[in-house]
Order: C-alpha cells, then structure tokens, then sequence
C-alpha cells in the first residue's frame, strides 16, 4: 500500500467512509453529506489534511461517515476542540459540524469565542431548529410556541437567529443555505472554505421525524422562488419568480422594504445592491424573515481579517527569529545563579 | 516594658560581634502595597547566593489592592534558610518585620516567644492603628513584652537617605522596603549586589528611581553597620552548607512546572499546545508559558475551563502535547472533557494547583483536597494516573514524568501541585537537559495494517496517528469504540473488554513506576507516616524529630497516586501503624484503606495553611500511643 | 429439519389445552419501525391487570430511525411475568417474537435452548435477509433446529384482517404488530380490552385506523384460538398470584421518579423548580414533570446542565424544591456547581439517570458507574448524601426521602438510577398519599438571633431563610464563610471548623435513616451479597437460588451509599465473604473496603445489559469456593 | 425588633451592608455600587424583595456591600442563578452583577441566553475591558493588542462588543453608562428597572490597577463631551460640545456619517432621530467608537415583549385553572389500574 494519495482523482464517493450511514431515511442530513463530498471533491482537499470536528447530535454524526481525519466530540465542544487542532497545526483544513442545540444551546458560547477570535475553521451550523438525538425536545432556534416532550404546552422563548447571533459575536463571514439545494450549498460551502478565519455557514435541515417541513415555507419548490433571496456580492436584492421583488431602505429610517420594481415608479436603481462587506446591510438581512420579507441566502458576510492562527504562529515565529536557536538550558540559567564547587 | 526602645535615628553606634545559626525563620509583613514580596524575593535571592538552602511561602491578600492599612490588605512573605535540609518554610518565626500596624497584628502569633520584632514605629499613627483594630497603640503598652521589639521610624529614615533626588514624599516612601531590605541583609550579612543590579535594570528608564532605592537600600545596610542596635538584635551567620557542588538558582513550583513541561516536551520531540484559562492559583503557570514562545510553546487563554482542556485535547489529536491547567473549580469543569481524553485515548497533561475548597473556597490558600476528584471524579469506569509534586522544584521532574506517562500509554494524566508549591521558591540544582533521557515519539505513519484502536502488547497503548498523516484517516469519538477499529461499538461483550483494557492499561503504569522508597528510617517499624504532595518537608522533619527521639518512624513519600507504587502495599505492611498527614479530610486513607486493607489512620489539616513540623509531630506522638 | 413448519394460514384448527406455567419471559423484536415498544407495554397493561407480577426491559437503538431492516435498527421489548417475585427481566427467553431477519438475528442468542421463536416469514425476503447480515435464510436451513420455530406470514395475514379499512398498503401493514399481540395474548390466555381502549382513544380523529388496528389484533387472537398450532406452541396459564390486596398499576422508573419528587415536595409544602437539559436517558424525567404543571411544578429547559443545575440551586436560595437531573456526562458537567451547594448548604435533589461510561459511553445502554462520581467527584472536601434506588417503583419512595434529606439537612442529594430503571415497567401497589408523612418546611422568619450559617445543633442544619422575608437579608457565597454569619472568611479556624461541620452534617444523617436490613438470608453465613441499584433484581433470584441449594448466602440492598447505614459494618462483618456484584468496574466494592476494612470481592459485570441471575450465582458460587 | 422596613425611609445609606468595601482604592466598582444605592433608594424598593446575583471576580463581590438579599455564585453562571430565582419566585426583583470575564468569556452563553429567554432581570456587566480579580489579564473586550501577563507579546484577539453580542442575542433592552456618571447611571438602571424581561446595561467601569483609562478617550471631562453620544428616544441624535455634531444616513447604503449642523448645509433635519424601538438603528449606534464616532451611551434598544418567568407562570396558571384541585392521588390512579382485593 502506498501512502500517498493522488488529489487529482478524487471523486464525491472517494470522500464517503465505510461506515453505514445511519440517519433517518429522509433526513436532511444526507443532502448535507452528499454536498459536502461533492465539494472537498471540487476543491480538490487532500483527505488527510481534512478533519472534521463535531460534537454530538444526529448531525454530529457526520464525522464518521467521511474518509478524512474526524473527531466526534463532546456536546457543545467542537469549537474548542477544533481551535485546538488548528492552533497546533494550521496546515490542517479544519471543518466544525454542529447542530443548533450543540452550537447554540450548550456550545453557544465556544461558538460565539470562535468566531470572534476567529480561528480559521468552517463550521457548518445544522439547523433543524429541534433537539433531533435526543428525541424532539424544541432547542433555541424552535419557533416559539413549539409543542415537544419538554414543552407539552408550547415553548415560550423567542428563538435565537444564529446568523444574527454570528454577527453580533463579530463573525466576518457570515452565510446561510438549505440541505437539499445542492448547488447553492456547495457553492457556499466553497466560499466558506476559500474565506481565511472563521466562516459560520447556517443549513437549514431538515428533521424528518421531529420537526418535518419547517422551512417549507420557504424551500419547498412552489415557495421557494417568492420566498428566498439569493443574495450575491455586488448584485441588487432581487428575489421573486420573476425576479422583480427587492429590497429597499425606507429613507432615513434604517428601516427595509420589499418593492416591486416597475410598480409605483420603481426601478433597480431603488434596490439595494448586496455588499457583502457591510456588515451593518448584513445584520438586515440576517433578521429578514417571512411572510413579510424573503429569508436571505447566501455569503450575507464576508470581510477578511487576520486569522487568530495565523496570528499565534506570526508571534511564535517571531520570537523564535529573535533567538539563534533557543536552549532550554539557558533558559534555566537565566536570571540569578550560583555555583557550589565540587 | 521589658525592652529597650530604640528611637529611629543613628544614636546606636557600635558593631557586635554575629552569632552563629543553624537556621532562621523570618517573615516581612506589610501593607499590600509596601512591596514586602517583592522585598521577600530579593532576600531570597542574596541568601541563596550564599548557598544557603531554604524555603519560602508568599502569603498574599485575596484582595487585589484592598484599602491601605487594613489587616485583610496584609502581604507577608516568609523564608526559613540554613545550612542544609530546610525543607519546610518553619512553624514559627524568629524575625517579624512589621511595616504597619495590621502587619503585626495580622503575624505576631506566629513569632516565637522571645523572637525579634522589627516595627516601622512612624506608621503606627492613630488612623492606622484604628484601622488595624488596636485600641491601644501595643508599642506603647505592655503587650509585647514576650518579643524582642526594635521600632524604628523607617519612613522618616527613607526619606532622609532618598532626599537628593527630588521625588515626590509619596514615590520617596516607595522605598521605605529596600530601606528595610538593607537592614535585614547586615543582620545575616548578606550582599546587597544582586538586589542593586535589578533595580538598575528594572528603572532603566527612570534611573533616579533606581538610584533612590539603591540609597534607601544602602541606607539601612548603613544602619544595621552602624547603629548600635541592641543587643538582641545581633547579626547572625548561617555557616556555609556542605551541599552537593553543581549550579544552582532558586525556583517556585510555578517555574520549574513551565520548564518540565518543556523539558518533557523536548524529550518527546513534541511542540506544546497549553489551553487553560485564568484562575488562582495556577494562573501563574500560564503566564510562564506565555513567555516561552521561542520554544514554539502555543498558549491559548480559552473562554473557560471546558474550552481550554478541548483545545488541549485538540491539540494531542493534531499531534503536539496537549496541556491544560487550572486549580479546584475549573478541574471540575474538565470533568466531562476528561472523560473524552479517557475514552479517546489521547495524551493530556492536567496541572491541578490546589486550593482549598469547596466551591470557590479560598482561593489564595493551600490544599490538597481534589485528590478523590482527581482519582474518582469522573462519569464510567474511568481511571486516568496521578502524580503529585512533593516540592516546588520537584515539579520539575514530575512534569517531565507526566509527559512522558501521558505519551507512552496514551492517557490524560494529572498532576497535583498546590497554592503552597505553585508560589513557594527553593534552591535549585539545575539538571543539565542534554542528560535528561529522551523518549521521542514515533507518530505511526505506516498504514499498513493499520488498526485505530489496535492496542500495543506491552503499554496497551493504541498508536497515535496524527492528521496530515496519508492512509491513516481515521475517526475518533467519545461513543464506546470497537476495540480494533475504533468505529462506534454497541457490542455488549466489547464494551466489557474497552472497559478492562482502560483500567489494565492504567494499573500497568504501575510496573513502569519506580518501587516506593522511604523518603527517611527504616523499612519495618512502629509507624509509617505516608504523605504525598507538598507536605513533604514538615512530615520529614518531623519523622527526623521522632527518630532523633529514638522512636521506630519512617517515611513515604509518593510521587504516583494512581496507580499506587506496585510495592507499596508491602512496604507499608512491614509497619504496626500507618499515619497519613494530608491538608484534606483524609482522602489518600481513604485510598489507602482501600487498596490495601490498611487501618491507615488520618491526621487532616484543613485550614488553608501548610502543616507545621510540630503539628505533624504531635500526630506521630499520639498515633504512637494509639 | 426438527421443527413442523406452520404455512401463513388457518389450516392448523383446534384448540388445545393450556399448560400452567409460573413465569414466562417474552420479548417482541423488530424494526424500530415496527411499533415493538408499542407492543410491549400493551402486552404488558393486559398482563398487569391479570395480577401477574412482572418486570419489562426496552432496549431500543442508539439512532432515531435508523434504515429499515438493518441489525442496529432493531427495538425490542422483552417481558418477564409470572406469580410472583419477578424482580428480573428474565435471563433467558422462553419465547421470542422476531418480526424481521435482523430481529431474528440480534435475539436469537438470548432464546434457551427449546425456546420458542414466532418469525413473520413474509419479511425473510432476500433484501431483508441480506441487510441482517444472513447468507442463507435461517428458516431454510438447519441453523434454528435447536428451538421451536413457528413462522408465520404475519404480514399477509395483517392486509386481510383489514382489507376492509381501504388503507394503503403501507398504512394497513403497520398493524403487523397488533396482529402479533393479538397472538401473544392468546397464547397466555390474556384480554384485549386495555388494547382496544387504547386504540380507541389514540385515533379518536382517524377511526378507520383504529377499526383496523382492532381488527388486527382480534384476527392475531383468533388465529390462535382457531389455527391448530404445533403442541409446542401450546398456550399457557400462569396461575393467578396471591398478592398484597391493594389498587395497583405498572409503572416506569421515570414515572415513578417525577411522582415521588411530587410527593416529597408535597410533604414539606413546598413547589418544585426542575432545571434540566435533555439527554438520553434522563429526558423523559423532564417530560414527565413538564407534564405536571397542574400541580405549580415548573419546569426550565436550560442551555446546558451546568444552567440546568444553577437554575435549580438560584430556585432553592428563593424558596422552592430545586432539582435537576442528568446522566454521567452532564452530571460531570454539574461538579463544580454541585460544590457550590455543599459551601452554600442549599437544598438541591439530583438525579443521574447513570447509563454506560466513559464520556458518551453508550447512552441508551445501562450501567452503574457514577457511584465513585457521586461519592467522591468534587473539587474539595466536598461531601453529600447519596441514595440510590433498587427498582423502577422503588424511585417513588427514593425520591421523596431525598427531597426529605435535602430539606432537613440543607444540602444537595444525589440519587443514583440508571437507564435500565427509568425505562423498565413492573407492578405498583399505588401509595396513598394521605399516609404519606409530611414533613413541612419551616422557613426561617425570625430576625430576632438570625445568623444565615448558626446550625441546628441537632441536624447541623443552616436556616433556610428566603428572599422577600423583611429582616433576615443576608448574602451567600461559594467563598468559605463564616461559621455563624456566612460573611467571606479566610480565617484558617474557621475554615477548619467548617470542612469538619459538612462532614459531619452529611455523616450525621446515618443517624436519621433506618438501620440496614436484609433483603433475603441469615444474619450471619458464608456470604453476604451486597448491591445496590437496578441489581436487586438479579442478586435476590441468585442469592434464592443458592439458599435453595443449602448455601449460607445472604442479600443486603444498599438505598443509602453515603453516608453508609450506621450499622453496615457490623452487619456485613458477620458474614466469612462478602461479594459485592455491581454494574461497574468495583466502585462500591472498594467503597466498602475503605469504609470497613473488609476484603469485598467484587463482581463487576460492564457489558452495558442488566446481570443474569445466572452471572450472580455463577460469582456466588465462586466466591464460595474462595 | 420589628419584621417590617418602611420603603418610604429608606435612604441610599440604607442600602450598605455591614461589610467593609474591598475593592482597590479609585476602582469604578465604588462609583456604580453608589449609584446602585442611590437608584434603590430613589425607585423606593423593598430590600426583602430585592435580589443581587453575581458570579466571580472584582464587579462580582458586589452583592456583599449591598443590605439586600444576595448570592455570591460561582464564575459565569450569576444569570442562571438568578433565572432559577426569578422562576421560582416572580415577585422578587432580581439584579444581575457579572464583569466582562465572568459575562462574556466563561459566561456568554448563559447571558446570551438570559437574554434571548427575556427573563425578567437587570443584567449589570460592569467592563473593565480585563480580569481584574485574577491579576490582570486580557478578557474578551479587551482591545487587540493589549499587553497582560497572559499575552505579554499583546493579545491578538478581535475584542466582542457587549452591546452588539446582547442585540445578536435577541436582547431587548439594551443600555449603556459610565461608573463615574453618576446621573446618567442612576437614569439608565431605572430604565433598566423599569423595563420588564431581561434588560442588559454595560457599566464601562475603570480598573486602575490593570487598565487604568482604558476609556478615558471618551469618559475624561475634556473628551466626554466630542466623544460621548447620549442617545435619548424621540431626540435627534447629536453630540459635541455646542451639540451641533449629529450622525446621519449615508444615503441608500445603509452606513453612518457624523455631520455638523449648520456646515455643508446640514440641518438638524438631517440628522437621525433615536428611536429606541429600531433594532438596526440599535446595532449601529452599538457599534460606534472613536475617533471616528462617538461612543452611543443610554439606552439604545428598548422593546419589551413578554418576559419568560411571567410567561411560563400563566403556563402554570392555565393548567391550574383547568383542574379543581389537582391531585396527586388521582394522578397516580391515571390510567390503567386494577385492584387485587384483600
Ligand atoms: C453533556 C451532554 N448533555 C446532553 C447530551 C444529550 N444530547 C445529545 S445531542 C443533543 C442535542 C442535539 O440537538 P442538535 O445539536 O440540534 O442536533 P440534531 O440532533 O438536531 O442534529 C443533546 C441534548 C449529551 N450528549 N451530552
Ligand atoms: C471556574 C472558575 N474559573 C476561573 C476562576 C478565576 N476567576 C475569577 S474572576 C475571573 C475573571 C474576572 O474578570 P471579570 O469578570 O472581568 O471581573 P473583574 O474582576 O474584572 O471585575 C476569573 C478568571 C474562577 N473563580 N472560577
Ligand atoms: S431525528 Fe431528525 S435530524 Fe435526526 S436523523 Fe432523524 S430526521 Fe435526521
Ligand atoms: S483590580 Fe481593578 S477592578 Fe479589581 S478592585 Fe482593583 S481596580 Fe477594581
Ligand atoms: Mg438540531
Ligand atoms: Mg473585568
């Protein structure tokens, strides 16, 4: 057997494991699966450069059913474990998978630390806004009013928007995409790879058995078109069947509208253009939500800054270059020493 | 009054003639921001120039600068040196040096009867002295006349010799400890050279800072010279130690903990990844690390306790050292992740710093009560070793054994260190890292029959296969794993063989493990005093007492906690009684008692303060009668 | 081929006389999509209500849903009932129903030699075999010669029996498992009425599938009263039981667990404030409460445990019961919160629903191996009562003496139960709970002498004094206070005195709980076999049989694990051995070792499964012959 | 002596507990501890019925000075402490003290999701920008750069922004003063009292030991003025000595500018009105910092919804009210049972 593997030939399967998938027939997940093999496919990885870190729920499973390096954690901790793996060898193409109970209910804040300090890593948020290991309880992203074994009579928080939450922890690439739009989400998912510092990708997935069709409102084939806003850099926010929906900013009051260009005299030029750079348009659009607005995919965020890994190792590498060759026996004869004499 | 009062001025001329010591205790108290560590630092260091051996204990206020002149605002560092053997920092004090009314509050119990104190009389105004919570001012009344009391107004003499150089009265009086500095080394005739150049390097940039202390400091040697100082407060000598030739410098368990870590590291061939997080007392350890970037130490200051084990545990999967610190409440937030290392089978050093607990406890003071959580305290049958430094400067080597452990045998391992240790210095003789042995790591590259979790015969270790490696892509998790494949298992029969394997794998160490020594006296006799961690010097010098006594005592020492020394159920067997001086309510006779039947009585010490030989005396005395 | 073969069809009329049986032990095992769980406890009602005594073990796959067909994705549930003392699930099975390959495949090892094994052969289709992992159909060649076979082409039947109903064929086919259950109850001579009720009430909108469902089960039944069954598929009556007069109903370990927290806090008068985070298998104890809210309880979903149990110590510093509940890996996560209500002496009741270890071990699969965790897993000396509970009805009485623990003693109680426990049904002669002894919680109300840490002298207690009561505003921490007026003390003494005060709360209890008894045996003999937990079962059966074959064996049950019941000692010490069989690596082994100096031996058993009565006679008899 | 206090006597004094205060002389924490007793005393609470919960560090020994009740936690968990306190009892008034170590970095997740819950509490973060209790290292709001014994070569991470963090987490109060601005202070946490659900008010608070004027760029008397925006709803938002700098839309793109009225044609037209009701508009303003804006101090979001404790409570009451009495004898009888007679 030789060791090396030759990048060129690998396809989507070379990247699939030999573990037996074990989702619920059905589940989003396999979408996500499928894409995500297609995608390191197409970016050409390297599988033993590649590692995958999660922590625990269904979609933390995912480790184990691709060919690269994967570590299934503890739940909540993939972030940390990951900043650990990068920090240690930033060669690494580190991948998070996480759900939103483990990212954001007890991982919520080793997610929020990530992504601000952010560690190069892409972390793959799965949101099928319910508790799916664990058999349905609601999680923070549940629509409030959620009916779940711990909530027979309905939860009553207001749901956390991640996207939202990713920004105001200071993210710098920010993006959204749905399991079953295979292209949009590996698109997305390559931006999130090609991005240096942390990228937060939100799928909306769905869960079968516990919280079926919850974004049907918006991906389901007959909604999907007036429902979703496909936002692209430098492109005007336009959605709809026939692309004449936008969005626009009520003058003055940082407030946004949906006009329908040629209607009441509007024209493209009244709809904002997608500057993926701003972060104040992305908070906007990361709140928009249905029915009165479409639901925006896409990179909402993308504004480089210099990788906390890269950063950690800039600092070792310099104090390294200010010494020869550092000695350890030096250092502990460094400071105050005496000599008793034989 | 039974002392003479010594006014603060010059009107004591004469130069006696030193007495000679074995050994002397004293201590510097003083106001939070009188600089008594930093005075007690530099004490130690002129003191260990002479090649005097010694111990030191810092005892410093919860509080980060709690209001001038309050007894919770008291700072006091202690050092006990002599000729040789000093191995704990003294049950009382010879010389108390009192910058300010609480100061002496706060300390003078622990003065011998009979033993000196040195008062900056200028501080024990009334608004100090109220704040102290003296009714009357004790210099004035009759409270101390079982001491050696010698007030001096060390402020209005600071002043006096930092004049020239146009500081502020409030900057002037900053010296008022180098001032106090200076006359306590005349009284044991120590240099003044190592203190000076610091403080020359240190105020580069303000050098009439530098060169006002350097007066202050010169100004109090002057005194001690000059002065004609009572005749209780002689100068002393410490004969010079017949001590083990070699190069030497003094270290806290903090240091010679950073510096094993690397040694090990180094002997391993791996780059260290530290994750920890803040806390008392083992923040220190982190800040040590930071500073050896040129050795390529990564040092991460995680969000919390939970994160910074998982980086390190990230970190060990990537194919460096992974480490990771804390003290009591952040250990117990490792719990869980610890698990994870356990059932990954992934290296993991764990420094615990102990302090006392539970819950926040205090945080500043010492313990050695997370030794059931270190050894129980997790989720499953889920044993991971234990080792524990018995001196600051025996971190060094404990470190390095820890490494090592954790690496061979592919484990997390802890190491118990505490507030006492972690801050405490000590001679040093440094070892010359080109002898230390070298353990390289081999990082399995082959795939070739490549199994995950296929163990080693010997260390039942499984190989560490590190991602960059090509043909070796693997997944690992906390779910139970097939015991060759590592794919999650359910299997019935193979969960009850991971679990055996764990534990073998762990008890195994043990033939890896030197056999226990007596640390003092013979291996049979009426009683075996068994310690472990920082306790060391008090139980030894006490064991010393019983035996000079003639009494048949000797003592253990362990190193290895879990698992225990493979002979160690022998050795102690050989013995009527066993007696285990611990700072907890009795958690090693407890483990004692378990693993091997042994009625092993406990003496506790649960007060946030280390032993004193006479309290671990006692314990033998009436453990003797038992 | 040993075995006639039946042909999915009513051409085996007749009916033949019952045969009499004690206890039988079933288990239904099919696709986790087959409704086996569903089956189960139906059987289960049906058999309840004859008065048989019984005991029911769900073992359901780690996935949700995992694909059809497949050997990880099959659920059982199996169910041991008879006359009386059914206190195990049953080591062997008499009769197994497999409703496809894969359920045939995972089970077969549990059926005894001449067992008796119903397959729907309609489901043995070469796809299905293929997925079960079976090169040959087992029905086809010689490999099931050793039982007694019937198969049965249940699915065809099923489409008949409600062809009327014009459901899918889909839909008509989910009715499989009635049919079979119709069957099983015929074959023990069982009604069908709760069933029918059931099914009557759950597709109150959807009636058709109710009739059909109805349908089923009634064909099922009737194809056993009219088929002519092989004389090895006789049916069989178990004789009614002669038991304790009284009302009485099947009931969880979860259910059991969530009433008797309610009747605990009943007893002191007090609401009760559930602060969890959902996980395997504790889950269903929050479902339970969260369905309480009739009685005030309120339940909080937290973002992690370590909220979950801070929510719940924040709900007892303000007056209510606060619980929590985990297993291992978020109880892990509780630790240093756990510290935090020893130091603040708050009442606190915790539950560890305990499955497999270490880290995410095998969660659906039950152990008990967070005992060293309970006991010992805290930073500090850190001590709290644990109990533990011995059967799934046992919970009701465990739960509201820890509620009653908590409260008097103001401290955090944890209660040990496991997977198996909180998901295993057996009969309960329902309490009254006007008998119940109340205990009323009297706040502290009083300025006049109130101090938050003055203890009871007699329980050591702590006042429960609760925000909104004018006067009595103090404030507490997890910094070690003062031993009357909880202010922050560093004070050496007083921390002494307060570690020696926990300690001697929590070991004061023993005083307060009733002296060990036995459950089975002489005081005295060769053997004593000590457990504790969901072990009683197997260890009463064990020890039975052995006193049956003329052995001195005794059985002790252990509900208190600390403090240990004051008499333990004594009691086990009049016994040559003692074997302690745990679902652990030796956790309460070496607890009672260091406890009493006696040579425990232990008999661990870490397949992630329940003991075989089997196991424990096997280690009696060796520990016998020791 | 008697059980009852009058409420109307009550005097800020009154607030003090026995304890002698221990933080460093000149530290921030005095100057918010008397505007806390001063805003007790003038919102005329009960003290039985006031709560202080806190977690660990300098801020966080708060409770202690206070004659209310008080719980000294454990670091980061002072909002779920204190949730379980306001869920067991809603009558109580329950204040949360945390820094910016204990809040934000150990703790974030907990106030995230205090926050996103609404739960009825006032949230005291009192920043310092570094760990006081521990001897001075950086924290997660400690500007990139900052030199502590733990990054001696300067911290590389992008500091989070407390306010923006709290409006990603779905907050819905959200306020800010300075530990010295005694006036101010007292005013924004009787709004913060006020407001029912979770309110979130950053305290900048100086630590003069380890970061001493951290925020004097915009705290000091000679800066305060041109760096300080004190946003009140309804008002237009300007600063500047003379008042005359105001923030204004960038037209169409959805960014900021700071424009002087009366120059260029300005007029106060032009400039934004605060409306605390505007989520983005809160985003922005949270976002601010010199030099090139002004610091956005008072309350920048206020939208209150229903609070959890108040809701899960009518959960409670709804089911109360549907059974007579509920009992627990008929609980345990529910479903089937079956009767073995004697
Ligand atoms: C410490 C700990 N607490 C709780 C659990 C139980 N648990 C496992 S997964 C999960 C939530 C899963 O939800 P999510 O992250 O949304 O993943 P999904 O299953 O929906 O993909 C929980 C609560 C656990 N394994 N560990
Ligand atoms: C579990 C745990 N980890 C760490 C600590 C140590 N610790 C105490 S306070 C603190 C940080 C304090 O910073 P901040 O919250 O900003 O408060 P400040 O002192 O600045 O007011 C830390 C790390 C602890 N007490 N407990
Ligand atoms: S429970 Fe839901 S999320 Fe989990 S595998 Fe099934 S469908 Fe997917
Ligand atoms: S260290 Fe800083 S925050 Fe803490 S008390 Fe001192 S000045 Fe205040
Ligand atoms: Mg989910
Ligand atoms: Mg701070």
């Amino acid at each position: 057997m030789t060791a090396t593997t030759t990048v060129e030939n690998l396809a989507p399967k070379d990247f699939a494991s030999d573990q037996e998938v074990r989702w619920c027939p059905g589940c989003g997940d396999y979408a996500v699966l499928k894409a995500v093999q297609r995608t390191l496919a197409e970016l050409g990885v390297k599988k033993e450069n590649t590692v995958f870190v999660s922590g625990i729920g269904c979609s933390s499973r995912f480790p184990y059913y691709l060919s690269t390096y994967g570590f299934h954690t503890i739940h909540g901790r993939a972030p940390a474990v990951a900043t650990g793996v990068k920090l240690a060898n930033p060669e690494l193409d580190v991948w998070v998978v996480t759900g939103d109970g483990d990212g954001l209910s007890i991982g919520g804040n080793h997610t929020l630390h990530a992504l601000r300090r952010n560690v190069d890593l892409q972390i793959l948020l799965f949101n099928n806004e319910i508790y799916g290991l664990t058999k349905g309880q609601y999680s923070p992203t549940s629509r409030r009013g959620t009916r779940s074994p711990s909530t027979p009579h309905g939860s009553i928080e207001l749901p956390v928007t991640p996207a939202s939450f990713a920004l105001g922890a200071g993210a710098r690439f920010v993006a959204r995409s749905v399991d079953a739009q295979q292209a949009h989400l590996c698109d997305t998912l390559k931006r999130a790879h090609e991005h240096k510092g942390a990228s937060f990708v939100e799928i909306y997935q769905n869960c079968v058995v516990f919280n079926d069709r919850t974004f049907s409102r918006f991906t389901d084939k007959d909604t999907a078109a007036d429902n979703q806003l496909l936002v692209e850099h430098g492109k005007p926010l336009l959605f709809g069947r026939d692309r004449k929906r936008g969005l626009s900013m009520r003058s003055g009051c940082l407030e946004i509208e949906v006009v329908t260009v040629g209607e009441n005299g509007v024209t493209e030029a009244d709809v904002l253009v997608h500057d993926e750079t701003n972060r104040n348009l992305a908070g906007l659009l990361a709140s928009l939500d249905t029915p009165e607005f479409p639901v925006a995919l896409g990179v909402l965020y993308c504004d480089a800054a210099a990788s906390y890994d890269a950063e950690i190792h800039a600092q070792v590498e310099a104090a390294r270059s200010k010494t020869d060759k550092p000695s350890l026996n030096a250092l502990l004869r460094r400071g105050q020493t005496w000599t008793v004499a034989g | 009054m039974a002392h003479g009062k010594v006014a603060g001025g010059g009107d004591l001329r004469g130069k006696l003639p030193r007495e000679v010591r074995d050994a002397v205790v004293i201590r510097f108290a003083g106001d939070s921001g009188d600089g008594m560590q930093f005075t007690g630092s530099q004490f130690t260091q002129e003191t260990a120039m002479v090649g005097n051996d010694l111990a030191t204990f810092p005892d410093y206020p919860a509080e980060i600068r709690a209001p001038a002149g309050t007894t919770f605002g008291v700072s006091a560092f202690q050092i006990h040196f002599g000729v040789t053997d000093i191995s704990t920092v003294g049950d009382e004090l010879d010389v108390l040096v009192a910058m300010n009314p609480a100061a002496l509050k706060v300390n003078l119990n622990d003065l011998r009867i009979g033993g000196t104190v040195i008062v900056d009389s200028g501080s024990f105004t009334k608004r100090n002295l109220q704040k102290a919570g003296f009714d009357n001012n004790p210099l004035e009344d009759d409270s101390m006349a079982p001491y050696q009391v010698i007030p001096l107004d060390i402020g209005k003499m600071t002043l006096e010799a930092v004049k020239d150089f146009e500081l502020s009265s409030k900057e002037a009086l900053r010296s008022r400890n180098m001032w106090t500095l200076g006359l306590t080394l005349w009284m044991y005739d120590r240099d003044r050279q190592v203190t000076i150049n610091w403080l020359r390097s240190k105020f580069k940039q303000r050098p009439e800072i530098a060169a006002a202390n350097i007066a202050a400091l010169n100004a109090g040697h002057a005194f001690g010279e000059t002065a004609e100082m009572p005749n209780y407060a002689v100068g002393y000598s410490i004969v010079e130690s017949d001590i083990r030739p070699g190069e030497y410098r003094t270290a806290t368990g903090t240091q010679t903990m950073a510096w094993g870590l690397l040694a090990g590291a180094q002997a391993a061939g791996l780059k260290i990844m530290f994750g920890s997080y803040p806390i008392t007392p083992a923040s220190p350890l982190l800040h040590a690390l930071a500073g050896l970037k040129e050795f390529g130490v990564i040092t991460f200051q995680a969000e919390d306790e939970i994160a910074a084990v998982c980086s390190a545990i990230g970190a060990s999967f990537a194919g460096s050292l992974g480490v990771t610190s804390s003290s009591g409440p952040g250990i117990a937030l490792k719990t869980e992740a610890l698990g994870l290392a356990v059932a990954t089978e992934l290296p993991l050093v764990v420094i615990n710093s102990q302090r006392a607990g539970p819950s926040t406890g205090m945080p500043t003071k010492t313990e050695q009560s997370d030794l059931f959580q270190a050894v129980y305290g997790r989720n499953g049958d889920t044993p991971l070793p234990v080792l524990a430094a018995a001196t600051s400067t025996d971190c060094f080597e404990v470190a390095v054994e820890a490494v090592r452990i954790a690496i061979k045998y592919m484990t997390p391992v802890m190491v118990l260190t505490d507030a006492y240790l972690a801050n405490a210095a000590e001679p040093w003789r440094i070892p010359d890292i080109e002898h230390l042995n070298r353990y390289p790591v081999r990082f399995r590259s082959d795939p070739e029959g490549f199994q995950p979790f296929l163990r080693d015969t010997d260390t039942l270790a499984r190989p560490w296969a590190i991602p960059g490696t090509p043909g070796l892509e693997h997944r690992i998790g906390g779910i139970e794993r097939d015991s060759q494949t590592g794919h999650i298992s359910y299997d019935p029969e193979n969960h009850e063989q991971m679990t055996r394997m764990r534990a073998a794998k762990i008890h195994g160490i043990a033939a890896d493990t030197p056999t226990q020594e007596l640390a003092l006296g013979d291996d049979s006799g009426d009683l075996v005093v068994v310690g472990w961690g920082s306790t060391f010097g008090p139980i030894r010098q006490a064991v010393k007492r019983a035996r000079d006594e003639g009494r048949a005592v000797s003592h253990v020492h362990l190193r290895y906690l879990n698992p225990l020394p493979r002979n160690l159920g022998d050795l102690l067997g050989a013995f009527t009684r066993v007696l285990v001086p611990e700072m907890n309510n009795g958690q090693l006779a407890t483990i004692l008692r378990s693993s091997f039947l042994l009625p092993a009585i406990s003496l506790p010490k649960i007060s946030g303060k280390p032993f004193k030989v006479r309290e671990v005396a006692e314990g033998i005395r009436s453990a003797l009668e038992s």
